[in-house]
């Protein structure tokens, strides 16, 4: 066992950081350090600081123009950006299409599209979910019709994330009707400006706009939109799902945010003195605390398996599990440990300008609020456990 | 004993439950909880009409209720609703009106409106360790300092404030206009206010207020606790419709055990979250009632975060948007906790008695 | 809304009080009070106690000898009893067999088996669990063929609390073998020294003999000791298990434990101080104290209903459920507060007189382990939360 | 960055497993384990010469290891098989010994045993607030006080022992025969002693030892950690065997989804607690070894009660008898806890690392 980093690791560590100091705006880290919904500028300036530097793909290999990485340096890369309060990248593009393209796509589509996702030009939505097949993917309903060297589309998607921010979405679509229901799905790709397609917004629990439905209405999509074979969308739809994701536990954002909780926890008070010195606060951060230790070496661990055997195990629905309840608690802690100070809806100040906690902590009620969904949506954690009962249990 | 509602106390809570029925449904209540000013001065008014404030308040100083049980029914229904008026400032107002013997008529017909400064940036919980202070100036008092989250503050006539005093908390009103405010909505609908007193004119109500501040804060406790158990019941019907009816891999999910276990356990927590609230009511008034306060709190605490988070992971992404009724459930029994003390204040005043017993 | 007791019910209480005082042996509530197990002679003298002054059959109504106690009666009965550390009534006869005879029996059964109950003089086991069928009473196996006017008995039970002090037993057997698995079982009844019955002791986690194996070889049953119609038994076994029990709480002894928690915490020491001073520890106390106020009202509330409407509702799962975690969560802290001290297997002392912690504390840990069966017993935890699901969440 | 274990450790994991499979299954185990002297001094010796000790010292002290890695190792493998054999005293005598420059030859050779007395009657877990002192006499010194649970006590030839001296914690050497000891066995196997020291005659082998006994406590835990690992590890691997066979209702009840759930997140934290312990491996003999024992026993201490409680649950009432291997499991990982720091002892380190810092 060596839990070190090999000295090449630690040279990318300190590339990474390097890159960080001298390429990361500071109205962007300013941005994300407030919590608060960030808007497709800061978002798009980012990925082309990424595309730039060619770290935008970082699951690809070097053949297709990323960068190469081992898992392990994946890690890093992402510990890193959350320390630095980079905003995270939007995956669909990068870390979803990417990878599907790269194994189902055509030799034209992947000229096209590869291209524009590696410099943050094309900003990818995903089209799964739909209202009344969450989790369950066979049973959707959106259906695309052949018609000449054209689908015609009809159907409606939702829970599309930051689906108003992009340009182009990837669609699971229904093709053939009969038969056994994973068999009829196909993968289709569509410019979301193609008449026919309308995005309209989700108001999330805490008030903001990261979701939306996006209704298909006699959509017309040429043939050559198709990735992999008509009928075979399923085997793609599974692979883009189980696609590893290094950063699914969510390691640097918790790191970061644990030192945010013990920040606050020093400024604010109870009692005359600093709520760190609450015991029953502060055992709140220790137990999270320890969880979270525990966490990075349960995800280096599954890292280096990954790296070791080529494909990650089951085992990230562990990741994904503990991952997401880890950063829960972190985020109770920030909105407990303001007590009223919690209490203002960020923007419904009547009058004056009204500085009430510490700096940026503002939206802490609503970011716990908001990340009620990180157990819910890209496969709950009930599914997760249904999959580790599946695969790991053999129950 | 008997755990049935008196006719009074059932005609109260059914009126009141009609009333927020008509005129409180969930889409309104938003359009209401979430623009200024954060509740419906009609909705106020039709209220105090229906008696709301008179319930809270004993025969002798006018109102014809004032127990624990009369707070309990009322704002059990004010939170089946979410409903957005300030009821808890008057609830708190007059306790502290009752301490000093004060007159409440204007707060029972609901023509002056009350609202309780106590919390401040540096002590969210404990009036023991306020530093706003008061001075006295001429015939009268003046103010120093800064109170923070003041619930209806933001549309109130008649300040509350609780402040130090020789060393003492004391609590003295103040005219809402002679202070700067600011106002705001809050994340679980609502609205409340920022208060800074410089050299603000107040006049002294009670002076060693120790003990009028711990049955202030036990009744405002009650009152958040039932407004609690208002809110899960109704959190709780509707995870158990979306269970019955809503369908995943052709079986509707509320076939699935893990869910029905977890259902099972929410509902004995509710239960018991009711049973402590009726536990602190049944107390209220006597010696008990603070620290059965800060039990029934801390529980409620605990439980109205479960619930809301259970309700929420249960039902998935729908339980997020703010369409749906269930997210907003969720917010205010989260919120609940950040109210007149939190399950760690609670848990600590339990265990500071333990110490010094 | 009325929480407070009426007059009678208070002079009942301090009656209860008075006679616990005068009647309670004190080597018996010291025997309770160590936490060991209690020997048969202990359990035969308080039973013969209680059936002197007709409180044994505390459920049964006045026609049958019972003190027709309200359920509100018998709860302060239980509260009391736990106060003084008194032994738990052994429940098989006067709580299970006594309402089922009553309700079932013949007349000849009424006048042999009811008044031996009462007096205390028998001692009955319990024999429904098989192995392979615990909670799942529909598939047992143990068999009874009738031959002439006797039945012929084979097979196994298992669980039998205390069977050891028996000298009869009633049991669940298999009388028809087609049809559907619950309409073939009988309700019989057995002297436990019948030829052909042996119990064997199973040895309980923390060392004790508290449970039983029984064996039939063979053993010749009287047709006349059958309770009810042949292959009806399913339905007096139902309503055996559903049969009020006013103590499923167990409110009073967590009462008593919670108080034995308080004490230990202030004797013990931590870093210096009284262990009730250290604020993670007190605050565990704190919890399970207000979890067990909560209870006490959820308990009375429910026998408010069952005193309105003659019988309680499926509630009394919830009693079930949060009663026995509450309970194990005390015994949990009692444990945790002896440390070290709470090493030794009680009765494994080489040589010398070994007195380590306070008084009647030697038997915390096996007690911890033991009362890992009451969410067990006695319809699990999950069978209550299965029946909830049906009878209150209607899912 | 490699978590494989290393040719040499894999080696001896596997010897070890050899050895217990052979010599330490349950049935045995618990005639060992139950009955005077609590462990076998056949099984003792056979282990020694197996080279269990010299795992645990590093080279420069004749032994081959004594890093976090082989510790865990070691004690991975005696958890698994609930091995009564009383290797923590080695380990902790090992680690003072070391402190004090001291040779271990002879405890490497298993030919002297040494079990180390910490806790006492009024303190279970912190050296900082014994009592037990020592006073200097003649040559050498004289201990007093009484030390509690002294794990292996019963069987040991020396006894260290930390007492204050000069307000001080230091630690000293003891023949175990001068020394007045009650031998017990304990509830989950093995065996202790409560040892009373009256103007005993002791040697003085650290004099300022705040130092060492941090290093020995993070050892002592990690071992602890260690092993309730490798126990939870079998302890799983019952549970998911009975899962699958036991039928219920016509079912194999690990068909019941809430069960599976249950059955999930119990992996999920076994495997956290798998890393916590490898965390402190890494850690161990640098500053972060006594906070990082901390937080891995604080977690293990958790985790091991959940599975113990879970595992007794969802077996079912044959979980609760002495026959199945399951119950003897749970009774360890349970009183795991009760040694070198609780749950909340080690918790309590941490916070006032947060209030101090």
């Amino acid at each position: 066992m060596d839990l070190t980093y090999s000295p090449q690791e630690e040279t990318f560590r300190a590339e990474v950081r390097a890159f960080l100091e001298a390429e990361l705006p500071d109205h962007i880290s300013a941005a994300v350090r407030s919590g608060v919904e960030l808007p497709r500028e800061i978002y798009q300036e980012w990925h082309e600081i990424l595309g730039r530097k060619g770290w935008l793909g970082t699951t690809w290999p070097k053949e297709y123009g990323g960068p190469g990485w081992t898992p392990v340096e994946r890690y890093i890369f992402d510990v890193e950006c959350s320390r630095a309060y980079a905003p995270r990248i939007v995956a669909f593009g990068p870390h979803m299409l990417g990878p599907v393209i790269q194994k189902f796509g055509s030799d034209a589509q992947k000229q096209d599209i590869l291209p524009r996702i590696l410099s943050g030009e094309d900003w990818w939505a995903q089209g799964y979910s739909e209202p009344g097949a969450g989790s369950d993917l066979a049973s959707l309903k959106t259906r695309a019709e052949r018609d000449g060297d054209h689908y015609v589309v009809n159907g409606q998607k939702t829970w599309t994330t930051l689906g108003q921010h992009a340009n182009r979405i990837f669609c699971l679509v229904r093709t053939k009707f009969d038969g056994k229901p994973q068999e009829g799905i196909s993968f289709l790709l569509m410019d979301i400006d193609t008449p026919g397609i309308e995005v309209r917004p989700i108001r999330l629990i805490e008030g903001g706009h990261e979701v939306n439905e996006v209704f298909f209405s006699d959509v017309r999509v040429p043939v050559s939109n198709l990735v992999g074979e008509e009928n075979k969308g399923w085997t793609i739809a599974k692979y883009l799902l189980t696609h590893e994701r290094t950063n699914i536990a969510g390691v640097g954002i918790s790191m970061q945010a644990l030192e945010e909780v013990k920040a606050l926890a020093r400024s604010l008070k109870r009692r005359g003195k600093p709520l760190i010195e609450d015991p029953l606060f502060a055992v709140r951060i220790a137990r999270v605390e320890s969880d979270l230790e525990a966490m990075k070496i349960t995800n280096l661990r599954m890292l280096f398996t990954a790296q070791k055997h080529g494909q990650p195990g089951p085992e990230t629905s562990i990741l994904k599990i503990k991952g997401t309840v880890i950063n829960q608690e972190l985020r109770d802690l920030a909105r407990r440990a303001l007590g009223p100070l919690a209490a203002p809806f960020p923007g419904h100040v009547i009058d004056g300008n009204l500085v009430m906690g510490p700096k940026d902590t503002d939206a802490n009620a609503a970011v716990y609020f908001n990340n009620r969904k990180t157990s819910i949506f890209g496969g709950s954690n009930e599914i997760q456990r249904n999959i580790l009962t599946k695969t790991m249990l053999e129950l | 004993m008997n755990f049935d509602l008196t006719e009074d106390r059932q005609m109260l809570s059914d009126t009141l439950r009609r009333y927020l029925s008509a005129n409180c449904v969930i889409e309104k209540r938003n359009e209401i909880a979430y623009s200024a000013p954060f509740h419906s001065p009609q909705c106020w008014s039709e209220m105090a009409e229906l008696g709301i404030p008179g319930a809270l308040v004993d025969e002798a100083h006018g109102g014809y209720g004032g127990t624990g049980f009369d707070i309990a029914v009322v704002f059990e229904e004010l939170g089946r609703a979410l409903c957005p008026e300030p009821f808890l400032g008057t609830l708190l107002a007059s306790r502290l009106l009752l301490a000093a013997g004060a007159d409440q008529q204007d707060l029972i017909d609901g023509s002056v409106r009350y609202a309780v400064a106590i919390s401040e940036l540096d002590e969210p919980y404990d009036p023991a360790f306020m530093i706003a202070s008061a001075t006295r100036s001429g015939e009268g008092y003046a103010l120093e300092g800064r109170k923070t989250a003041v619930y209806g503050g933001h549309v109130t006539d008649v300040l509350l404030v609780a402040a130090m005093l020789d060393g003492r908390p004391a609590v003295f009103s103040v005219e809402a206009k002679s202070a700067a405010l600011t106002s705001y909505g809050m994340i679980d609908g609502g609205g409340a206010a920022e208060v800074v007193f410089d050299a603000t004119p107040a006049t002294l109500l009670i002076e060693d207020a120790g003990k009028a501040l711990d049955d202030m804060f036990a009744a405002g406790r009650l009152a958040l606790c039932a407004e609690a158990v208002g809110a899960m019941d109704v959190a709780y019907t509707l995870l158990l419709d979306y269970l019955r009816t809503r369908k995943q891999f052709g079986t509707a999910i509320g076939k699935f055990q893990a869910l029905q276990h977890r259902a099972v356990d929410l509902l004995a927590e509710i239960e018991q979250a009711r049973s402590i609230t009726i536990s602190l009511a049944a107390a209220l008034g006597s010696d008990e009632a603070m620290p059965r306060s800060a039990m029934a709190k801390g529980l409620i605490g605990r439980v109205a975060r479960l619930v809301a988070e259970e309700t929420i992971q249960m039902q998935g992404g729908i339980a997020m948007t703010w369409e749906y009724a269930s997210s907003h459930y969720a917010k205010r029994l989260v919120m609940i906790d950040h109210q007149l003390g939190d399950t760690d204040q609670c848990e600590g005043e339990i265990i500071r008695r333990y110490a010094a017993a």
